[in-house]
């Protein structure tokens, strides 16, 4: 499988990954697509930005941990996982997953397994800050670890 | 001596990045209980539920783990990212 | 739920669909693609084209129906599905699915419910012509109607 | 008279795209047993196994349907797409 990660602070292009993609994966069949944007109501008061931080050098060898169980699982070609941290406004993208597979369940689900890891077990952590200036740390949620539960 | 770097809200509420500690050798669990010991907001933002995991030499732990001379020690909270 | 449907000869441009479908489901918080490819190498000899042919207004009506289905069974905001049709070459993107809801589960569950319903029971049908002049009508695979019926 | 269409494989077989047909009334089943009385790439190319669903004037139809004087029938080959 082709693995390729990055951690940045820069947007992605989804059309130009997915061709990348496509490209180094050969004669894959299907390729899935996941992009995570930020939610700008969540709660009661409106989103003005996020702060995300995580642990260099740890996140990107993390999740190349958790790619390569996934293509012990499932019979993938390439697979591209690109994170944004620093500061990120509602609307834009924040995570981006792209799996390539001759065939789409095998993409289907490492992709939805990649982004319930990403959600629940990456050192990623999250402040809101919203339009009425406050802000906090988010507290980590009870159904995303449920989620993930399921592949354990 | 070894490195201890603090993430996310521990930040917040511990009030620090990182700090250097003189290190007489141990494990992580020794590393909580000397910390904790601190009392106050190191007790309470570093009790169980507030830990989610420990990182040694860019190594996630699982368990309790030997804490080398210099080592870098990430202590995370719950995280909330993707 | 919004939803837009083509069926159509002209390729399609991921980034500019997946721009334009969460500007439309406004709050998005997840989007998740699928991108089928025409794969090259499926048996013993090369794929030189495919040849995809539908029922006009059958097909654009009964994605519709099934699309609506999905949204009665997930929480959606949007749906983009684009089908090629006409000769294609391998390597390019032959079906397009796009579904935006606020979570990512319901995107999930839903792209790949849709992708199970346009592989085994949409009114398309492929002929393929080989690189050693040879073409065939594809026959139905036992594994695609399998897939069909986690849902069933 | 309706007009009966053939798609995918199924043109090949019977080498016809479309044709109109005298129609007294009556059923999709009805129809399926006047063209399988033809015999040979009928009778072979129309067997339960190979046809996958009619579609009458635009609508798909499950189980035994009327077709109105007048309609559209499409006969639809198992189904390869995607």
């Amino acid at each position: 499988m082709q693995l390729s990660i990055s951690v940045t602070q820069a947007a992605f292009d989804l059309a130009v990954e997915e061709a990348r993609l496509a490209a180094e994966a050969g004669d894959a069949g299907a390729v899935v697509a996941f992009v995570g944007r930020v939610r700008g109501q969540d709660g009661p008061v409106a989103l003005a930005s996020l702060f995300l931080e995580h642990y260099p050098g740890v996140t990107e060898s993390e999740i190349a941990r958790i790619a390569g169980e996934a293509a012990a699982r499932w019979p993938l070609l390439a697979c591209r996982v690109v994170h944004r941290v620093g500061h990120l406004l509602p609307g834009e993208g924040i995570v981006l997953v792209l799996m390539a597979s001759s065939h789409r369940q095998a993409a289907f689900c490492a992709a939805e397994f990649l982004m319930d890891y990403l959600k629940t077990q990456a050192p990623f952590w999250k402040r809101e800050c919203f339009v009425d200036g406050s802000q906090h740390w988010v507290e980590a949620k009870a159904t995303d670890d449920d989620a993930c539960l399921r592949w354990s | 001596m070894i490195l201890v770097r603090y993430f996310g809200v521990l930040k917040d509420k511990l009030g620090l990045e990182q700090e250097r500690l003189d290190w007489p050798g141990g494990t992580t669990r020794d590393l909580l209980t000397l910390l904790r010991a601190r009392g106050g907001d190191w007790e309470q933002g570093l009790a169980p539920g507030q830990v989610f995991r420990l990182v040694v030499n860019q190594a996630i732990v699982r368990g309790d783990a030997e804490i080398p001379a210099d080592a870098e020690v990430g202590i995370l909270p719950p995280v909330t990212g993707g």
